[in-house]
């Protein structure tokens, strides 16, 4: 059977204006790759938001996968930012195939 | 006054913007899909650059247009300053949300301008083509002023520097695409333009429209979830407009504008940004509140300077420079 | 018939429509993209509502138009009836499918009637601007009696006031946009249509090819991937249109409309919605199975309505009224 | 190190149509958030749909995250339409930091 | 309360023009559905790469909910793609409603 | 030669393609929405693909367009054995690289032709309408020789079968709608083409316009951000389009074409395919990497094409014509 590993997974919902912020981050630490994936809109404490990208009001989800350590270090680098800028995020634990390359 | 409000609404860009209106407050499900509604605020910026350039290439620059630029980039620089006072104070914003508003009121709208130079040319007061160039002129300045107001003497560590933030503002994607037709239409001049007239000329009222029918939904929708607006900024994005019209429309007359390009001149400074502005605020203010001016700019100033400001402001111009009413 | 056989199959709009059905049928990766083709379909609404809009405020509102408003109307509501019999019946379906099928025969297509203007046009029998008065008379009254045939007489606890039923149907996005430009052209008339023409006018056809290659991409691979229909089904997409556009132009014919306008009433009658209707049976009636009614109007009825059944109700039109053939 | 709190994350596929009955739901139930992700196709039981929003067939992924108790009452208030409407539901533990937020 | 089941959730970032190789994997052990999420760009080992969708460089998220067996066969059916093509593959058990349907 | 480069530098079409290399440069964030950017190139394969076989069904096929379709078809499989060779040696790429960079260059940009043919019109040198037939017989020829090249003769187990690659070549989508659109134009002829030529023909420079601003953006952005491109595959993606437009153009010189057309067949064998190819390699070669052949095509070649080489073939055509230079 083909072995797998675990490894954390991190999903940050970020404004799409400051998602440089988050993959700079996530570069920063060394963690090798990450994928956006578009979100159209949402609700929070701060009321509805929509994917309206004329005025530029668009968000979208980073998601990256890595050790956890390096998961932890992302997460402690970004806390400013999630209280700050209004980020989301959320992390656990998957299985990956080829491990090293995470 | 009277004929001048029946013009305005019959003019099917007007009217479209009435139907978003409508159709949001309607709960209608009538929605133009995002990278549509993108792509026609991309292609109004070129159309209107391109226009500009060409307009700019056979008038050349002279003594009007130097002075009409000059006043436009000062009042993009000194108008923020009163705003920020208005908000600050009578409206109770914090600073750096009174710093990012008044960048809004301080810029331009280019949709605003646009439906001014058709209600205008309706009246047979068509603005001069070189007023592009002001208006592309009064994008930036209103941005660098908000940012000092916002950000106050001691600018906190992790914030921009202030090349990364000139950076930003000229690479800003509206403004580098409104520049860059209209050096592009000065370049090709009306040869270069002609073979692409029918995209960018024959159908830009006709995009104006469905843009504006969007602006209207969103317009509607906004205010109606809004939750951060009080009566008091409510009535700041209607008084800013009226002061700052009279003020821009008064300067023109001043400078020596003829009555079509005094009021755009004056459309302009009562226009708020929201399309170059917002881009800008989200790097550079993160922290300011997209609920705040975004909605007095788009959903309460934008739909007060379509439906009434843009008439009177051109009444306004029309007395001070001794012309008669609408449609002598 | 022949000619009018070989001026259907020249026309770059349903040779469009062909290379969808021919470019999925290869299993083609061609495809357009999902905005683009939201956005034709909302600048179909708004084109052909302005154009309405602007025929009857030259054309003015007389008994002609009347009349066909009331058959039109009449006929979108009786017509569900008879379709849901077969439906039933032969076809054997369920309650809820059947009334949902139902009401999109009783409602109309915009893209056919579209299409058919364009025919009928070309054959020198353009049908009368009210009849898109009529087209959007109808688009309604089906869904409301496809609902009653659905839910019969206990409607269920879970299911939608008939309150909040009525005010989807009419704030449904293509039914508010393509009414609410009809009511801007009436406003802005012939003059304040003119300088949006370019746009909304002499862009329409090429639009419609787009769209039409895009419906039959969609439509083939539909049918090529269905599950759930029958050839009972399938029999019905076919009969059911040939007997409604029957219906629909003897109609039009009876209260003296003329060729053109009465093949017009006849094409509406026959034609299925694909638009419009589905987004109301979603919200309206979840349980029925988009499998069924999309796959019906969409990949059955409406290529055949624009193949074929187009030419043969404007035969059936030029003889019910005495017209010679094609091409006088 | 930075403290993360246990949330369970909810993935929603629902129509677009209907989008709402599942947001108002989440609503109802006091969850504070939710995040809508577009989808684009897919194949269930019920053959392959694909996205046109010209006939309104497009589905939607609602993504929320609530504690434990009430994100069992929102599978409790959604469970009739998962069986009736051919919704998925799937959901799982996620690490939030600043989790009085959810 | 609700009953739930577990399943194993599994997400594979794939090229556009390469999905059907993924889904028919799917379809092959007999998984009874997936769904395609749309991803807009993301950086790996090979550098950055954003959806192009003129010159065919988009990818999707492609997901689906399987028992952990036949999620199992499908990662060992991947794997050789994972590595050839620089897909990546990741998964983690959720709780669904309605395991039956699964 | 001089005021040939001053046309280019003129043209809003070069210029806005200027426009979108600066602003990648700058690292603005102006960028063409998705769906925006991939319907504009349908419908440029659509216009133009009317367009030819529009001009075919007037000009009817004569020796000349038998042997530039002969020419051009049989440069297409030959040329890749060429490029296969330099990219081998010179380049240092391996197998399944070099096949796959060779398809490129063996089959034609489509937005490169057209630019040539607006640049060439602009020179009084257009190109027969027939040329458009031969760029779509050009596009196929080259990947087959391609992955004749990659996958050497013993074909690896899991890789299709001749039958699948020859099946997604001919679906490819722009190949199957630009021969789609040809045989329209060719049946529905003139009369039926006159009804969409507003939108086809009218709005085609135009759109190529914005086209251009967004190949300039992803051009300049790849190649900013490539890892892939050593100097000598940089030599190779500017060395390949002279040879082979010189090539190209004496070919058709030779078989007695205008010198207009004799230049067009030069640009189409100089250009690199970025649109067609691309899609066809991800498939039929997914081990080859997109950071390689796309970044040669459309950050290398595709630049040097419009801004230079253009201008190059066009002047060899013109001497070897004997025709005297630009703007006779
Ligand atoms: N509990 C939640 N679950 C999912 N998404 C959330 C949640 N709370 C907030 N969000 C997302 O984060 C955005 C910002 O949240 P807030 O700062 O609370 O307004 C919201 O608009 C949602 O898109
Ligand atoms: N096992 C699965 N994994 C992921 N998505 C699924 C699965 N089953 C169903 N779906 C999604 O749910 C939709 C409706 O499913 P169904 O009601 O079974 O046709 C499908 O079209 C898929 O998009
Ligand atoms: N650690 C990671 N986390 C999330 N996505 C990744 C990660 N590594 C790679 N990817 C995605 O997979 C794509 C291909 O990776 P690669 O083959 O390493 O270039 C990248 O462009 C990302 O979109
Ligand atoms: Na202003
Ligand atoms: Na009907
Ligand atoms: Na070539």
């Amino acid at each position: 059977m083909i072995e797998t590993v675990t490894r954390k997974r991190i999903e940050i919902l970020a404004d799409k204006a400051l998602q440089r912020r988050v993959t700079d981050a996530i570069d920063r630490i060394g963690i090798t790759g990450w994928t956006i994936v578009p979100v159209t809109s949402g609700k929070g404490r701060e009321g509805v938001w929509r994917e309206e990208s004329v005025m530029g009001t668009d968000k979208v989800l980073v998601l990256t996968i890595a050790a956890e350590d390096k998961a932890m270090a992302l997460a402690e680098e970004l806390a400013p930012m999630l209280t700050h800028l209004g980020f989301v995020l959320s992390m656990w634990d998957v299985q990956v195939i080829r491990g090293e390359r995470f | 006054m009277f004929e001048t409000a029946i013009q305005t609404f019959t003019s099917p860009v007007v009217l479209f913007f009435v139907l978003g209106l409508f159709a949001a407050f309607a709960r209608s499900d009538l929605a133009i899909p995002e990278p549509i509604a993108k792509a026609m605020s991309l292609y109004l910026m070129a159309a209107i650059g391109l226009k500009g350039g060409v307009a700019v290439s056979k008038s050349g620059v002279d003594v009007t247009v130097v002075s009409a630029l000059g006043a436009g980039i000062a009042a993009g620089f000194i108008l923020p300053f009163f705003a920020y006072g208005v908000l600050k104070t009578f409206g109770k914003l914090d600073r750096i949300n009174s710093g990012a508003v008044a960048a809004h009121y301080g810029s331009i709208s280019v949709v605003t301008f646009v439906t001014a130079v058709e209600i205008l040319t309706g009246q047979s007061r068509e603005p001069g083509g070189y007023m592009v160039a002001v208006m592309a002129a009064m994008e930036a300045p209103a941005i660098l002023s908000g940012l000092l107001l916002a950000r106050g003497m001691g600018s906190k560590a992790g914030t921009q520097s202030t090349g990364e933030m000139l950076h930003e503002v000229f690479t800003n994607s509206s403004i580098m695409l409104l520049l860059g037709a209209f050096v592009i239409g000065m370049v090709g001049g009306e040869v270069g333009f002609a073979p692409v007239s029918p995209f960018f000329e024959a159908g830009f009222k006709g995009v104006l429209c469905i843009f504006l029918l969007d602006m209207g939904l969103i317009a509607m929708r906004r205010i109606m979830e809004s939750r951060s607006i009080t009566w008091r900024l409510g009535a700041i994005a209607i008084f800013l407009p009226i002061v700052n019209g009279a003020v821009g429309t008064t300067l023109g007359v001043v400078i020596g504008l003829d009555a079509g390009s005094a009021a755009a001149l004056g459309v302009l400074c009562a226009s708020a940004s929201y399309i170059a502005v917002p881009a800008a605020m989200r790097l550079a203010l993160p922290d300011a509140d997209p609920g705040i001016y975004l909605t007095m700019s788009l959903s309460i100033t934008f739909p007060f300077n379509v439906l009434i400001n843009i008439g009177l402001i051109s009444a306004l111009a029309a007395s001070l420079t001794g012309a008669n009413g609408a449609m002598q």
